[in-house]
């Protein structure tokens, strides 16, 4: 059971549990590790899945988790074990040091390679997705008027104006959720490929002009010289002021995540706007924004939740879960013996995630 | 070749060509030009005044004849002028405003 | 250079080739007046060549007949009223049967002094006396008919079928008379009874479907010409009338496709037409005096407008529109027209019922305006598009205070130049009430589902025609 | 200021107070009235309104109001006065018996007739319709998968099946936000026009024979034999069994709200399924709904809410505001004088809001 | 009763008209079988017409003329291997234009052993004989290069225009002095010119474009079919040398259309081709060897399957032609044909691209089917459309060790019948990499915005056409 | 009437006509059916035929003459038969396989 405060979802469903031990892997599951995601103990202990304690489900050959594990569960780990799961870390670290001094192998699923045959495997972008979605849900019902255009006999409602920073996968996900909400959708990312897929869905991209393209390696974004980031900032300014509600994703990989929406910004926006900031674990890309928390400031509402896939937790454990088993699948082969691994540097994939043991 | 053909044999031939024409040449007429094209059909139906030319025009047929021609002169003359300048009236009508 | 027989007959090739690139100009707007000219061209170069033929040889006739024409011709054409066109066609097409039956009969006299009669001329002018007087008194009849000098209600008896078909079998068996025998009594009999028929024949249409009779009046003058032709062994009379007589009724056809009509019915009036099912809509429209269009006519004005606004209602939703609608307002929009949605509060079964639909078909939010935003627009607009709305364009609303729907505000559509009614049928909206606007001057209906009228106009807009 | 807990809204917003004013009325407004939707007494004052404290906001010639007033609400009016709002009640009524009793002229807006003309008067339609739209946003948010059907690489998610029981002006709202989100929409009511209305908003309608139409009179349902309200429950269980979000807005005028999603229905649903129970305040069409609460019976989630639109406070406000300005305006006369109110029983739209003196 | 010129006059009108009844039966898929029986009739009648004449009195070596013609004809007719359908009719082109080169001869000895000659018949002559012999060498290159014996690569050199001029105009003046003097060595040498000009017209035009070539030739032949008329005052081979002449011109161009070529740049071959615009990504197709197709051919073949598989990908979300799909599927679902919508995981841009689009226009849930659900479908397809999708289903992922995308999951599109690519170049997707798919032998190209294509198909299936 | 016309104008009447025939009657034509078109109407430019008949059909023209008229009918039958049952095969080839 995910153990962070808030966390609802769970690294397996009894659906990909039954498909592991159909591959011959025994599966053991701490009790009412599901629950709040909508998956009894009863549809594990149904699909194949021993039920056990705390204790017993993290010693284990290969432990499969969603959030970052502490210290104590650590401790529980089986020495020489296989882990896989997301390491919320960047460079040093503590807790993986010490599952590296337990001789484990530790898989970090956000070092996942963006390649194609990666794609089915690739946590960040599943639960990016999820997020994307539910972030507009919360928008909208946290905004005081109607997102779509409302021609009625009470009068008119004009259609909200949302701004979408960032359109990466949950970007483009709020982009199209806001637009299927019948909002009058914007974006904005610095990777100029983005454009056309902004329009691709229906929205408006925004254009500024930087001097500079954002496109860093991989996919990702790079962050932006002083210059740039002061340019953009001013360019998307008026841009914003104008918007009812505003949904901010921009991340750059182990960098604190860029200031597009400055507190001149939140002050000229009309009261009851919106701000859902789906960075705010990295910083934020409005400084006003508390993580984890949903404030108001200058008549704003700052949503600064972390945590947006655990509040659509039954498919977003399914996610993640198939996810996982598509990794899984990779990396090992079947042989009378049951299950075998593979040797995990040996395919491109395992060997990216694989932290090296230096590290 | 040797033999020469009927006359009215050629007549059929260029009959029959000329219906497979008008069976084409007004496929796919805008619907707003019905009422223009009916007009100039009729403007240009008023060819039988050839015919009552030739009748009018030959004193050899002597005068009722000739005085026939000329009614039907008359009668064609109005309906080709008149059939053209109306097509030509209903055509400005239809002159594009803009551009 | 002597104008030979061969150099006339070039000349008529000419002519024909002109008359022919002329109709061809007149089925698109962009080449109609080109079509026409090209036409008046063929007609010049006709005459010319026929007045320089060796057997014209006096003229006197011929100037005073060529000119009194043009004149009366002339007049006649510019003094009359656009409303009354079809009339005057009808009138002119009389003419050219009259002239058919004279030049028949003219022929025959001549031939007969020249003792230069046989069967196969005399047939041929039988053909052309025939059918040219059907065309004479057909036109007559109809010119009434239109004019207002004769109900233009069908007039219908027992046994009219039965009577036509005898009077046309007398009628080719004194046709058959006279070829054999040249009897002057059986070429006026024959014609006296051609004459019958033309009025038999076009008394029991209807006024609806006199457009129609015209075109197909039309088709008849062609074929009288052609058999002229035939009589004076001449080319160009042949190939002209052939091509109009086929192409009048080709162009009937056409008509009565356009108008969901049977061709059967309209030509032999009143063939089963009491128990008509299937053009029900357009008939009780035609009967209350409210006029129906073709979505080629609404294509045609909404192609050239400078603003096109449109009013969707209940009906678009149930037919689910929406899409073809956008498709629509694209397409004029590429063409350089302005369109604009006009949402009434309550159009459609809920609040925003409009948005919602129009929203998913991805329709700009800035062409999407509220009553009062776009009502002072309606006046300066060429053409309304009402997509299955009904109470929330009827006039009733303000004009009327015994009216259910007396006091709501309402989307001033009538003030446009134009506005085309998309519904199924006859039937009021929501409110029960009749709509007041259907019987507006500027105003057509276009029945059939509102998807598949929009889905026709799209199609037509993309093209076709070559 | 609306005293219920959990009102936001406001009976006049700025925009209809100036009109008001334009039209010579002196309009006062309780100061902090409108805040809480997101209209700050700034923009009253800007608009030409006076603001006062609570009682002298009461003492007024014309009392606009949204919900019912309590006792003590009753006391600050000014005899003789006219009342404008909502009753929240049908038949015999201890509070409007006392505000008659002061002589007071009392138009429940409950009883505005449902003619063309009435339309833009209508506060029951314009708030059912903000309730509709709210009320699929709660369902969404509450709902632990996504709404649309989305195939990706980690697996595909089935379109949720949503059954909108009630197909007035709240449940086609319903209908049509739903569908928005990528719903699967189902929608079920007793008047057979609605068939048609359904279909309308691309959803499906669901057929029932019951031998009887629920048709009443001026558009509204009505109740339904006992023999027909069973064959009713029967017949949409298995339909509702399928659902994973069920809406309903059933409600018949001043009868308790059918019951139409049971107990054995509510156990045969899914684990994470949501229902939305906007007829709560009338008793509920799911007898497990508690109004103004959220509860989990047999693993579904009941949202008993029974003011959703107080969630979207500003443009309910607005709405509220303009269907009150709009029967003003019948109300009243201009002279030099300032506006001078009508008969009201001339009017056929007063005449019939007007709480008769009897009552 | 004897068999006169006129009877055989009426007898080759009928077979003209059963000429014109079969072309216009060709037209469209429904009336093309009877179009051909017409015509077949049509030749019928005219060679018996021609076998009773008084001037055919011998008819040893016309029996064996026509009956070795007959078996070799259907000889070569029935073995030949649909996919030589091509060359077949270019040779046999040469065969109608060697046949009009030696009537026109042949005539021209007979009259001069008859002393029939005059100038405006040798003129009539050496317009069939240039004309045929023309389309004589012209269709025996087309044939050698559709046949592979000669390179289909055009074959280009300095001043080709000005030596054809040169050549054309020399030809034009043997044959003014054939025409006044009756001379023997300016016949062949004109007829030796004209046949040089067929090859040095037909050289220069590249392998793709042969199909209008044939057609062009087709239209030659025609033209000298029609000088055969008149050299023979034959009115039949006038009517039908005409016609076939002036359809195959029109022919050619409709293809030009179809194919996006310019009909200047295919017929006088190589004009200012080598700079070519806009038919580039056809082109650049054409050289890799992947076919492209025409929207009609797509709809065609659409219209008749049992089951047509849609494949969206991101170029559907860029051309925005979710709308435009909607209604192509409703429009075939109307036809009786099953259509689905696959879904690959990774399709468009983000995850569920695809869906949120299908789901703005409506497409209902069950017809949109992921994955693992329709690949076991497609072997049974008839028809897949991929509209603006290209890594999603590229065999090189399963196929191509080396290919970034080696290991992803396809959606198996490649195993269908037929498979037409709707994009707008030869460009490759989101990975970079080439389309295996592309070269298979069942795959189409159709070049275009997918919105505008989708669109044209739509056109396609209401209708059009008369 | 009085004179004759020449037979050549007369032809050239037949040829202008048949030329707008040409014209039209294959406008319209779907896609699919350019080659079997291209095929029936290189079967009935087989036509000259007639032509050959002729030249092969007059003993008085001389042997010569009769030869080339044999290979040309020889040359136009072979077209004429191919050209037909090859239009044929294709259009089989077109059959829809539904209903
Ligand atoms: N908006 C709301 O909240 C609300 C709620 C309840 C009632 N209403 C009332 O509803 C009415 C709305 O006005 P409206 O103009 O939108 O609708 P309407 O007056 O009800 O008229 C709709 C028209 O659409 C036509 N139609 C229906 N199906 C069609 C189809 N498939 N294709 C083409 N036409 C079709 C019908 O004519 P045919 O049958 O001849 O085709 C009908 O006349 C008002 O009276 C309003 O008071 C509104
Ligand atoms: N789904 C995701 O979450 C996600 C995220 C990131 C990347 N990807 C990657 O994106 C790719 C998705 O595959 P796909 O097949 O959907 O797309 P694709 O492989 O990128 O191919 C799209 C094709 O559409 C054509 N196209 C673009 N605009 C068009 C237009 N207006 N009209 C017609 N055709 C147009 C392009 O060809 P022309 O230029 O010739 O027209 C292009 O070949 C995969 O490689 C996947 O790995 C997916
Ligand atoms: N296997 C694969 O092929 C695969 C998997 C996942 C993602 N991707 C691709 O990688 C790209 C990014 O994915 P992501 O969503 O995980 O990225 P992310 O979460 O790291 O960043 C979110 C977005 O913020 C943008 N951003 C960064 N700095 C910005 C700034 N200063 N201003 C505005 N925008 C800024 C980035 O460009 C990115 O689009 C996408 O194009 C996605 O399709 C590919
Ligand atoms: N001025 C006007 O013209 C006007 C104004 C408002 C509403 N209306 C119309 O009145 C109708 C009802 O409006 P409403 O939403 O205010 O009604 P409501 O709120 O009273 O009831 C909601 C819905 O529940 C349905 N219902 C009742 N009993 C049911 C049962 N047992 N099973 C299933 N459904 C049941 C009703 O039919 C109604 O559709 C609508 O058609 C609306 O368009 C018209």
């Amino acid at each position: 059971m995910e153990t962070r405060p808030g966390e609802t979802r769970v690294a397996s469903t009894p659906e990909v549990v039954k498909k592991l031990v159909s591959q011959g892997f025994t599966v053991i599951v701490e009790s009412g590790a599901g629950l709040r995601a909508g998956y009894p103990d009863a549809d594990y202990a149904a699909a194949g899945a021993s039920l056990s304690d705390r204790a017993s489900a993290y010693a284990v050959d290969l432990l499969l988790k969603i959030r970052r594990p502490d210290e104590s569960e650590v401790a529980a780990m089986q020495a020489g074990g296989l882990y896989i799961g997301l390491l919320e870390s960047c460079g040093e670290d503590v807790i993986v040091a010490a599952m590296l001094a337990k001789k484990m192998r530790v898989l970090g699923l956000e070092r996942m390679p963006r390649s194609s045959r990666a794609q089915s495997m690739d946590v960040l972008s599943s639960q990016s997705n999820l997020a994307g979605y539910r972030a507009v849900l919360e928008a909208a019902a946290r905004y005081g008027r109607f997102f779509p255009m409302m021609m009625t006999s009470a009068g008119s409602a004009k259609p909200a104006r949302v701004v979408v920073l960032g359109a990466g996968v949950a970007g483009l996900q709020a982009i199209a959720t806001a637009r299927r909400l019948g909002a009058d959708v914007y974006a904005y990312d610095v990777r100029p490929e983005t454009r056309e897929q902004i329009l691709s869905l229906g929205a408006k991209p925004i254009d500024l002009d930087l001097g500079e393209s954002g496109a860093g390696a991989g996919g990702y974004a790079r962050e932006l010289s002083d210059d740039a980031k002061a340019r953009q900032q001013a360019a998307l300014a008026d841009e914003l002021a104008k918007a009812h509600v505003i949904i901010t994703t921009a991340l750059i990989p182990c960098r604190p995540a860029p200031v597009l929406v400055t507190e001149e910004v939140v002050k000229r926006l009309r009261p009851g706007s919106v701000i859902v900031d789906l960075a705010a674990a990295s910083g934020g890309n409005c400084p006003l924004t508390v993580a984890d928390d949903i404030v108001e400031r200058h008549g704003v509402t700052l949503v600064g939740l972390t945590n947006f896939p655990a509040l659509i937790p039954a498919d977003a454990s399914a996610f993640y879960a198939r996810n996982l088993l598509n990794l899984i699948e990779i990396m090992i082969e079947r042989s009378d013996a049951g299950p075998q691994l593979k040797d995990l540097s040996a395919d491109d994939i395992t060997a990216a995630m694989l932290v090296p043991a230096a590290a | 070749m040797p033999e020469a053909l009927d006359p009215s044999l050629i007549a059929l031939y260029v009959f029959v060509l000329a219906c497979f024409i008008g069976y084409w040449v007004i496929w796919g007429v805008t619907p707003s030009l019905h009422t223009p094209l009916v007009a100039l059909t009729n403007a240009i139906s008023g060819i039988v005044l050839i015919g009552a030319l030739l009748v009018a025009g030959d004193p050899q047929a002597g005068l009722l004849v000739q005085f026939i021609g000329f009614i039907a002169v008359l009668l064609a003359s109005i309906n080709v002028f008149g059939g053209f300048l109306v097509t030509h009236r209903m055509l400005s009508m239809f002159k594009k405003k803009k551009k | 250079m002597e104008f030979t027989v061969n150099h006339q007959a070039l000349a008529y090739l000419v002519a024909a080739i002109l008359f022919i690139l002329g109709l061809k100009g007149l089925t698109h707007p962009a080449s109609a007046r080109r079509g026409n000219v090209y036409a008046m061209l063929g007609m010049m170069i006709a005459i010319v060549a026929t007045l320089l033929a060796r057997e014209v040889q006096s003229y006197g006739f011929i100037i005073a007949g060529i000119g009194g024409g043009a004149i009366i011709g002339a007049i006649v054409a510019l003094r009359i009223q656009m409303t009354a066109m079809p009339q005057l066609v009808a009138a002119l097409h009389s003419f050219v049967g009259l002239a058919a039956v004279l030049v028949g009969i003219g022929t025959f006299l001549h031939h007969q002094t020249l003792g230069l009669l046989n069967a196969v001329l005399m047939g041929e002018i039988s053909a052309g006396v025939v059918i040219g007087a059907i065309t004479f008194t057909g036109s007559i009849i109809a010119f009434g008919k239109l004019q207002g000098l004769l109900s233009g209600a069908p007039v219908k008896f027992a046994g009219q079928h039965l009577l036509n078909a005898v009077i046309a079998i007398v009628t080719i068996a004194l046709a058959v008379h006279f070829a054999m025998t040249g009897s002057l009594l059986s070429l006026a009999l024959m014609t006296l009874l051609a004459l019958i028929i033309g009025v038999t024949l076009i008394i029991p249409i209807g006024g609806a479907d006199m457009p129609v009779i015209i075109s197909m009046l039309n088709s008849y003058s062609g074929w009288a010409a052609a058999a002229t032709g035939f009589t004076l062994h001449n080319n160009l009379l042949i190939i002209v009338g052939a091509i109009v007589g086929c192409s009048g009724a080709i162009l009937s056809f056409i008509m009565c496709k356009a108008m969901n009509r049977s061709i059967i019915n309209v030509v032999f009036g009143g063939f089963g037409s009491d128990g008509g099912t299937g053009d029900s809509a357009g008939a009780q429209a035609a009967e209350k005096g409210i006029k129906s269009a073709a979505v080629e006519d609404a294509v045609y004005w909404m192609e050239d407008a400078g603003r096109v606004i449109i009013v969707p209602g209940y009906g678009m939703a149930v037919s689910q529109a929406q899409h073809a609608l956008k498709e629509l307002s694209e397409l004029l929009g590429a063409r350089g027209v302005e369109v604009k949605f006009a949402i009434h509060p309550v159009a459609g079964r809920m609040p925003g019922h409009m948005n919602v639909l129009l929203a998913e078909a991805d329709i700009p939010y800035d062409q999407v305006l509220e009553m009062d935003e776009i009502n002072p627009e309606f006046p300066s607009t060429d053409v309304v598009l009402v997509v299955g709305a009904n109470d929330v364009v009827n006039p009733a609303a303000k004009e009327d205070k015994t009216s259910p729907i007396y006091g709501m505000p309402i989307l001033e559509a009538g003030r446009a130049r134009q506005v085309y009614f998309l519904k199924r049928s006859m039937r009021p909206g929501y409110s029960g009430v009749d709509n007041l606007l259907f019987y507006q001057d500027n105003t057509y209906l276009v029945f059939g589902d509102a998807k598949d009228t929009i889905e026709g106009m799209n199609t037509a807009l993309k093209g076709g025609g070559h």
